[in-house]
C-alpha cells in the first residue's frame, strides 16, 4: 500500500483507512465493467419490476461498498465495508416481496451475519497479535507476540476465513446462494453471483495473505481442511447443479462450485495457483453474469424458468443461445475460450505445491467437476439449437436488443480473453507474486 | 418436569443451600473475634473517639444520638428517606383516588369500623394523652438519655393510631387531613436536608459554622440535634399514621 | 476545595430535596422541578467531569467537618464523574421518552408520586457512585430497591404488582446477604469507611489473621450484589419486571439500575478489598463463568420470544452477562471493558425500550409482534432507533456494541487460559444470536403492509391505518439517544482514556 | 469448651439468619414470606448487637459530671447500636411496602401463592395470543 487515505481516525487501532495496491485495482475494474453491464441491461429489465427506483438505489449503494471493499486498507474498514455491502445488498434479493424473497433475503442475511462475526473474531485478533493494523504483503502478525500461542491464532485464522467464505458460498455456508438467486430479480442474480461473491474472496485473499501471512499458514492443518472444503465444495456444486430443472438454481449451484475453484487455487498458497485463482476470479465473473444476463432474458421475453421448457428456444433466440453456449463452453474450459487458461494455472500452482496427497487430488476433482460442468451446461444449448423431431418446439421471440448488447460484450470478452490472456495473465502474475 | 416434581426438586434444593450457607457462617463466626472482649477490631479509635470526644463536641451525652445525628448525618438523612420513599410507594399502591364511588370501598370492607367498645374506649381515652407525653419526652431528651428521634417519632404514631381507635375516624380527619401530612412531611425533610447541607458544605469547605455546643447535659445543649431530632420523630409518626391510614381506607379524608 | 469539587453533595442533596418538595406539587409542577433538577445535575456532573480532564486529581469529601476514619465520605474521581454524566443524562432521556406512557399508564393523581420515584431513583444511584462509606451504600442500596419497585409499580395493573413481588424479594435477599458481609467487615476491620476498611484487610491479610470471615465476607458480597443486579440464574423476576412497567421505568430500569449495584460491586472489589486480594479470590471464577452462561442464555431465551419488550428484557440479560465476564476476568483491562459495556449498554438499552413504547402506540398499545408489524414504518423514530441498536448489538464497527466486544476480547486474550476460550466463545454465540433476534425484530417492524401474511384481527388494520400522532418530546429523546449512541461509538477512543484514568485513580 | 460459648449470640443470629431465609424462599404463603424476611433482618441486628457489646459495660450515656474525663472501656461501642438503629428502620419501611403489595395482589388475583399468581397470568398471555 503506497499512500493512504485517511477517512476517520478514532485511535491508532481504528481507522477507516484506503490505499489502493494491485489486488484492489483489479477487483475494482471488474466490478465497475459488470455494474455498467448489468446496468444497461437493467434498464430494460426494470419494465418488469415494481419499486424500481428502490432497487437501482440498493443497486448503487452496493457498488459503492464493493469499491470502498476493495480500496480497504486495513481489516476494520475492510469488515466495515463488508457488512454493509452485506446489508444493502438485501434489499435486492426481496425486490418482489414475495413471502420466498423475504425468506430468501432473511436466509443470506443470517448465513452473511454470521460469517461476519467470525470475521470480526478475526479482526480482534489481529488487532491484539498484530504490529500494525495496515494489510502487509507476508502478513502483519508480529512474532514476539505470536510466539506463544500459534495454536489459538490458527484456529481464529480457519474460523474467520471460514467465516468470509460464507459470502463466497464454501461448502457448510453455501445454502444462501440457491434459495437467493431464483427469487432475485435477474440483475441482481447476475451482480451477486458475479461480482459479490468475488468480494467475500477479496476478504480472504486480504486476511490470509495480507494479516496472517502465507508463511504462517502453509503447511498447517488450516491449511489442509481448507482446501479439502473447498474441493468438497466444488464437487457437492457440479453434482446439485447437474439434476437441478429451474435455470437460475442450476447456475447458482454451479457458482457456488465455480468459486470453490478460485479458493482452491487461493488455499494452495503457490503463486502459479493464486494466478490461476486471480484469472478465474475474472473470467467466472464475466462467464457468469453472460449466463445470467441470458436466463434473465429468458425469463423476460417468453417466461420460461425452467431448462425443460427451453427445447428449441435456440432457434427462436439465437443471440441469446449462441451467447449462452458461448459462455458455457468458457466455463468448461474448452482451450480457445476464456475458462481454459485459470484452471490450467490453477492445476500445475497445485501440483507443483507439493502437499502429500492435496496436489493432485486438486487437479483430479477440478477435472471432475469441469465434465459435470459440462454435462449441466451444454445440454441447454444442445436442446436450445437441436430439438429432437418428437417435443412440440417452444415459440418465442428475441429479447430486445438492449438485453442482448451486454451479453454480446460479455460472450465477445470470453473470447477474447480466451486468446489473448497472456498481457492479462503477465499483470495478474506480478499482482500474485506481490502477495506472498 | 411437571409442577409437583418441580417443587419438590426447589424445595430441595433450598433446603440443602440453607444447611450449607448456615454451617458455613457458623464456622466463620467460630473464627471471628470473641464476644465482649475489650481488644476487639472493632473497639478502636473510631469508638474511643464517638465516646470520648464525642459529649464535649456535640453536646449529645447520648454518644449514639451524638453519632447519628452529626458524625453519621448522611446515613440518617438517608433513613428518613427511606421512610418518605416507603411511605410514596405504599401510596401509589394503596390510596384510591377521586372518583372511587362508596360501594368499591365497601366491596374492599375499607370502611370497616370497630364498633366503638365502651371499655376499650374509655381505657384509650385515659392512655393517649400519657402516650403523646411519653413520645414527646422520649424525642426532646433524645440526646441526654436513651431515645431520640425514631424511637419517639415511633411512640407518638402509636399514639395517633390509638388516638384514631379511641375517637373515630371523623374526629382524627379533623386535624389529621392529606394536606397537613404533606405540609409537615416535607416541611420537616425540608429543614433536616437543608440543615444537614449547610453543615456538610460548611464541614467539608473548612468554614465554620454557627453550630455551637452550649453547656452538655440541659436541653438546648446539643446545637442542631434537638431540632434534627423533632424532625425525625415528625416523619416517623407521620409515615406510621399514614401507613395504617392507607391500608385501612386508603385516602386521608373523604 | 474549589466550587465544583462541591457537586457529588451537591447533586444528591438537590435530588433529594426535589423529590420530598414533589409532595406537595401538583402534577405539571412536579414534571417540570423533576426534569430541571435531573437536567442541573447532568450539568454540574458534566462540569465535574470537565475538572478532572484538566487534570484535577481524586479527592475524598467528609460530610461534616470531621477527619478521616470518623464521619461519611463521598470520594469522586474521574470514572465517578463520568458514571454520574451518564447516569443523569440517560434519566433525563429516558424520562423524556416515555413521557406520552406516563399520560396514558398512571393515574393522573399519582404522576407526582412516580417523580419522586424517579428523583429518589436517580439520588440513591448517584449516592452509591460516589459514597466511600460500605453502610451509607446500604442505605441508598435499600432506597434504590424501593424506589425501583416503585417506578414498575406505578403502572397498576397485574402484570407489574406480580413482577415487583418477585423483584423485591429477591433483592431483599441480595440485601440480606450484603448486610451481612457489611457487619463482618466491621466486625473484623472495626471500620466503615472504604480506604481505612482497605487497610485494614490488608494489614490482616499480611498477618493472615481473620482468613475465614474475610474470605466469606468476599463471597457474600459478590453473591448478594450479583444477585440484586440480575446475573444469569437470579435474573428469573427481569423479564417480568422490565416488559410490564411503562417505557421510560423500564428504559431507566433496564439501563441503569442495574449498572448501580455492578459499579457499586466493583467499587468494594478494588476499593475497599483491594485488588491483589480479590483477584485471588474464586468468587470472580464464579462471576465469569455466570457471566459467560447469562450472556448465552440470555440471548437463547430472547430468541423464543413473541413479545418486543420481553425479547429486550432477556437481551438485557444476555448484556448483563457481558459485564460480569469483564468483572470476572479480574484484570484491570477486564474491569475497563465491564465499564465501557456499562455505558454502551446504558444508552442502547433504555433507548430501545423507548422506542418499544413509541412502536406500542404506533400499533394499538400491543407488544405483540403479530401486532407491531410495519410500526417502523409508521412511527419512524422508533425504526431508525432500532436500527441504530441492532448496527450497534451486531458489532458494526464505529457502533458502541463493536468497541465492547473489542475491548472484552482483548481484554480475555491476555488472561488466557480456559477463561479466554470461554469468554471468547461465548462472545461469539452470542454476538450471532443477538443479530439474529434483532434482525427478526427489524424484519417484523419494518415488514410492509401489503405483503405482510399478517394473522392481525380486523380491528388493528385500521389502528394501522390512523395516522400516529407522536409527541415532540419523545422524538427530541429518541434522536438525542441516537446522538448519544453514535457519540460514544465515533469518541470511543476519548471514553476509554476516561475509563483507564479513572480505574487508575480508583484505588 | 469455653471457646464454643464464647461467640454464643453469633451462633444464634446466623441459625436465625438461615432460619428467615430458607422461609423466605420456601413459604408459599407471601405473609409467611415476609415473616422469614423479617426474621432474617432481626438475625443481622442481633449480631451487630453482640458485635458491640463489651465485657461489664454501660450504654455509652455520660454522665454531665464526668465530661472532662471519660473512660470509653467502660462504654459499650456506640458504631453498631448506630446501625442497628438504621436497620429497623429500614425493615419496617420494606415490609410496609411488601405488606401493601400483597394487599393489592389479594385484591387482584384473591389468593396469598405467588406461584399461583404468575400461573394465572400465563394463562392470562395465552388467551390474549389466541
Amino acid at each position: 500500500m503506497t499512500q493512504l487515505f485517511t477517512l476517520l481516525k478514532i485511535s491508532d487501532g481504528l481507522a477507516i483507512q484506503f490505499g489502493a495496491d494491485g489486488l484492489g485495482r483489479m477487483f475494482l475494474c471488474l466490478d465497475t465493467v459488470m455494474w455498467i453491464l448489468v446496468g444497461i441491461y437493467a434498464f430494460k429489465y426494470k419494465e418488469h419490476m415494481k419499486h424500481t427506483k428502490r432497487f437501482f438505489a440498493f443497486y448503487l449503494l452496493t457498488y459503492l461498498m464493493l469499491a470502498a471493499l476493495s480500496m480497504a486498507a486495513n481489516y476494520l474498514t475492510m469488515y466495515l465495508c463488508f457488512e454493509f455491502m452485506t446489508l444493502l445488498s438485501m434489499p435486492m434479493v426481496l425486490q418482489d416481496g414475495t413471502p420466498e424473497s423475504i425468506a430468501a433475503a432473511r436466509k443470506y442475511l443470517m448465513y452473511s451475519i454470521f460469517g461476519a462475526t467470525l470475521g470480526l473474531l478475526g479482526f480482534f485478533f489481529s488487532a491484539h497479535y498484530g504490529a500494525g493494523t495496515v494489510f502487509t504483503p507476508g502478513g502483519l502478525l508480529d512474532p514476539a507476540k505470536v510466539a506463544g500461542n500459534e495454536s489459538k491464532l490458527l484456529v481464529v485464522a480457519f474460523l474467520s476465513i471460514a467465516g468470509f467464505s460464507a459470502k463466497a458460498g464454501m461448502f457448510p455456508l453455501h445454502a444462501w446462494l440457491p434459495t437467493a438467486h431464483p427469487v432475485a430479480p435477474a440483475p441482481a442474480s447476475a451482480v451477486l453471483s458475479g461480482v459479490i461473491t468475488k468480494a467475500g474472496v477479496l476478504c480472504i485473499l486480504r486476511v490470509m495473505y495480507q494479516v496472517y501471512g502465507a508463511s504462517f499458514l502453509a503447511g498447517t492443518w488450516v491449511q489442509k481442511a481448507l482446501i479439502v472444503l473447498s474441493l468438497i465444495t466444488v464437487f457437492m456444486g457440479s453434482m446439485m447443479a447437474y439434476g437441478e430443472d429451474l435455470l437460475k438454481r442450476r447456475l447458482a449451484y454451479s457458482t457456488v462450485s465455480q468459486v470453490s475453484y478460485v479458493l482452491f487455487g487461493v488455499f494452495t498458497l503457490h503463486p502459479v495457483a493464486l494466478l490461476g485463482a486471480l484469472l478465474h476470479v475474472i473470467y467466472h465473473s464475466i462467464i457468469k453474469d453472460g449466463l445470467f444476463l441470458g436466463a434473465g432474458a429468458v425469463i423476460f421475453t417468453n417466461h420460461k424458468e425452467y431448462v425443460s421448457q427451453l427445447h428449441g428456444m435456440g432457434k427462436r433466440m439465437p443471440v441469446t443461445f449462441g451467447c449462452f453456449t458461448v459462455c458455457s463452453l468458457g466455463l468448461i474450459g474448452i482451450p480457445p475460450f476464456a475458462g481454459f487458461l485459470s484452471k490450467w494455472y490453477l492445476a500445475a500452482g497445485s501440483l507443483s505445491e507439493g502437499l502429500p496427497v492435496l496436489s493432485w487430488l486438486g487437479p483430479a476433482v477440478l477435472l471432475l467437476s469441469a465434465l459435470l460442468t459440462a454435462g449441466y451446461l451444454l445440454p441447454i444449448s444442445i436442446h436450445g439449437f437441436f430439438p429432437g423431431e418428437g417435443e412440440k418446439e417452444a415459440e418465442g421471440k428475441e429479447a430486445p436488443f438492449q438485453m442482448l448488447f451486454p451479453m454480446l460484450v460479455l460472450a465477445l470478452g470470453v473470447v477474447v480473453f480466451g486468446v489473448f490472456a497472456q498481457p492479462l495473465a503477465d499483470a495478474l502474475l506480478r499482482i500474485a507474486e506481490a502477495m506472498f | 418436569m411437571n409442577k409437583e416434581k418441580r417443587d419438590r426438586l426447589y424445595a430441595v434444593l433450598c433446603t440443602v443451600l440453607t444447611i450449607v450457607f448456615i454451617s458455613v457462617m457458623l464456622f466463620t463466626v467460630e473464627k471471628m473475634p470473641d464476644l465482649g472482649r475489650a481488644d476487639n477490631p472493632d473497639i478502636n479509635e473510631v469508638m474511643e473517639f464517638y465516646v470520648e470526644e464525642g459529649p464535649e463536641e456535640t453536646g449529645a451525652l447520648n454518644a449514639v444520638t451524638g453519632m447519628i445525628l452529626h458524625y453519621r448525618a448522611f446515613d440518617t438523612l438517608g433513613e428518613s428517606c427511606v421512610l418518605f420513599v416507603s411511605a410514596v410507594c405504599v401510596f401509589i399502591l394503596l390510596r384510591i383516588d377521586g372518583e372511587a364511588s362508596n360501594d368499591t370501598l365497601v366491596a374492599i370492607d375499607r370502611r370497616y369500623e370497630p364498633t366503638d367498645d365502651p371499655i376499650l374506649t374509655q381505657t384509650f381515652k385515659l392512655l393517649v394523652p400519657a402516650v403523646f407525653m411519653f413520645g414527646i419526652y422520649i424525642t426532646m431528651n433524645g440526646h441526654l438519655s436513651p431515645g431520640g428521634g425514631f424511637s419517639g417519632g415511633a411512640i407518638i404514631g402509636a399514639a395517633l393510631l390509638l388516638f384514631l381507635n379511641a375517637y373515630g375516624l371523623e374526629k382524627t380527619e379533623r386535624f389529621m387531613s392529606s394536606q397537613l401530612y404533606r405540609r409537615v412531611t416535607t416541611m420537616a425533610l425540608c429543614f433536616y436536608a437543608v440543615a444537614k447541607s449547610y453543615t456538610f458544605y460548611t464541614g467539608a469547605n473548612g468554614l465554620d459554622s454557627f453550630e455551637g455546643a452550649g453547656t452538655p447535659g440541659n436541653i438546648l445543649s446539643a446545637g442542631l440535634i434537638l431540632p434534627l431530632n423533632i424532625c425525625v420523630a415528625v416523619v416517623v409518626s407521620m409515615t406510621i399514621y399514614s401507613m395504617y391510614i392507607m391500608i385501612r381506607k386508603g385516602g386521608f379524608n373523604k | 476545595m474549589s466550587l465544583v469539587q462541591n457537586v457529588p453533595a451537591f447533586s444528591i442533596l438537590l435530588l433529594m430535596l426535589c423529590g420530598i418538595v414533589c409532595l406537595v406539587l401538583p402534577r405539571r409542577a412536579a414534571r417540570h422541578l423533576a426534569d430541571c433538577a435531573i437536567a442541573l445535575v447532568a450539568a454540574a456532573s458534566v462540569a465535574l467531569l470537565v475538572y478532572f480532564l484538566q487534570g484535577g486529581a481524586a479527592y475524598t469529601y467528609s460530610m461534616g467537618e470531621i477527619g478521616a476514619p470518623f464521619g461519611n465520605e463521598l470520594r469522586a474521581g474521574m470514572l465517578e464523574a463520568a458514571v454520574a454524566t451518564l447516569f443523569s443524562i440517560v434519566t433525563l432521556l429516558s424520562l423524556m421518552g416515555g413521557r406520552a406512557h406516563l399520560r396514558s399508564d398512571i393515574g393522573r393523581l399519582k404522576v407526582n408520586l412516580y417523580y419522586i420515584s424517579t428523583l429518589f431513583l436517580l439520588c440513591s444511584m448517584l449516592a452509591l457512585v460516589y459514597t466511600n462509606d460500605i453502610f451509607t451504600a446500604y442505605v441508598f442500596v435499600e432506597i434504590n430497591t424501593i424506589t425501583a419497585c416503585g417506578i414498575v409499580m406505578s403502572k397498576e395493573d397485574g402484570y407489574t404488582l406480580a413482577a415487583s413481588m418477585r423483584y423485591f424479594i429477591m433483592s431483599l435477599i441480595g440485601s440480606g446477604l450484603f448486610l451481612i458481609s457489611i457487619c463482618i467487615l466491621y466486625a473484623v476491620t472495626g471500620h466503615l469507611l472504604m480506604s481505612n476498611i482497605q487497610e485494614a484487610v490488608a494489614q490482616l491479610y499480611a498477618q493472615g489473621e481473620y482468613r475465614a470471615p474475610l474470605q466469606v465476607a468476599i463471597a457474600l458480597m459478590g453473591v448478594g450484589l450479583s444477585l440484586k443486579s440480575a446475573l444469569w440464574p437470579f435474573s428469573s423476576w427481569l423479564p417480568d419486571a422490565h416488559s410490564s412497567a411503562s417505557a421510560s421505568s423500564s428504559a431507566m430500569l433496564s439501563g441503569l439500575v442495574l449498572k448501580s449495584f455492578i459499579f457499586l460491586m466493583i467499587k468494594i472489589f478494588y476499593r475497599v478489598i483491594g485488588a491483589g486480594i480479590v483477584r485471588t479470590h474464586a468468587v470472580l471464577d464464579l462471576l465469569l463463568v455466570f457471566g459467560i452462561l447469562g450472556m448465552v442464555m440470555g440471548s437463547v431465551n430472547a430468541l423464543f420470544e413473541r413479545d418486543i419488550k420481553r425479547l429486550l428484557a432477556y437481551s438485557s440479560v444476555g448484556q448483563i452477562g457481558y459485564i460480569f465476564c469483564g468483572v470476572g476476568l479480574g484484570t484491570p483491562a477486564g474491569v475497563a471493558a465491564a465499564m465501557v459495556q456499562v455505558a454502551v449498554h446504558a444508552t442502547t438499552k433504555a433507548m430501545l425500550f423507548c422506542a418499544a413504547g413509541g412502536l406500542m402506540d404506533a400499533s394499538g398499545g400491543s407488544k405483540k409482534f403479530r401486532d407491531i408489524e410495519g410500526a417502523g414504518r409508521r412511527d419512524p423514530y422508533a425504526g431508525v432507533a432500532f436500527i441504530v441498536g441492532t448496527l450497534s448489538m451486531i458489532g458494526i464497527p464505529f457502533f458502541g456494541g463493536f468497541i465492547t466486544k473489542l475491548s472484552l476480547v482483548q481484554a480475555a486474550v491476555t488472561v488466557g487460559g480456559w477463561r479466554n476460550l470461554l469468554s471468547i466463545l461465548a462472545i461469539i454465540v452470542s454476538t450471532i444470536l443477538t443479530a439474529i433476534y434483532y434482525i427478526n425484530v427489524l424484519a417484523i417492524i419494518f415488514r410492509a403492509p401489503e405483503t405482510a401474511p399478517t394473522k392481525a384481527s380486523e380491528k388493528l388494520k385500521e389502528e394501522w391505518k390512523k395516522q400516529v400522532r407522536l409527541d415532540t418530546e419523545y422524538e427530541v429523546a429518541i434522536v438525542l439517544f441516537i446522538l448519544l449512541n453514535l457519540a460514544i461509538g465515533l469518541r470511543s477512543d476519548q471514553l476509554m482514556q476516561i475509563i483507564t484514568t479513572g480505574l487508575s485513580m480508583f484505588g | 469448651m469455653s471457646v464454643f460459648f464464647a461467640n454464643l449470640p453469633e451462633y444464634a443470629a446466623m441459625i436465625l439468619f438461615g432460619i428467615g431465609l430458607s422461609n423466605l424462599m420456601l413459604a408459599k404463603n407471601l405473609v409467611k414470606k415476609i415473616i422469614g424476611l423479617n426474621i432474617m433482618d432481626t438475625s443481622v441486628y442481633l449480631f451487630l448487637a453482640a458485635k458491640g457489646y463489651v465485657e461489664n459495660s454501660v450504654a455509652p450515656i455520660v454522665s454531665a459530671s464526668d465530661l472532662g474525663h471519660i473512660e470509653h472501656t467502660l462504654y459499650t461501642n456506640p458504631v453498631p447500636a448506630g446501625l442497628v438503629l438504621t436497620g429497623i428502620v429500614v425493615s419496617v419501611s420494606v415490609t410496609a411496602v411488601l405488606l401493601s403489595l400483597i394487599v393489592r395482589l389479594n385484591e387482584e388475583f384473591h389468593t396469598l401463592d405467588i406461584d399461583e399468581i404468575i400461573h394465572i397470568l400465563r394463562k392470562r398471555d395465552r388467551e390474549d395470543l389466541k
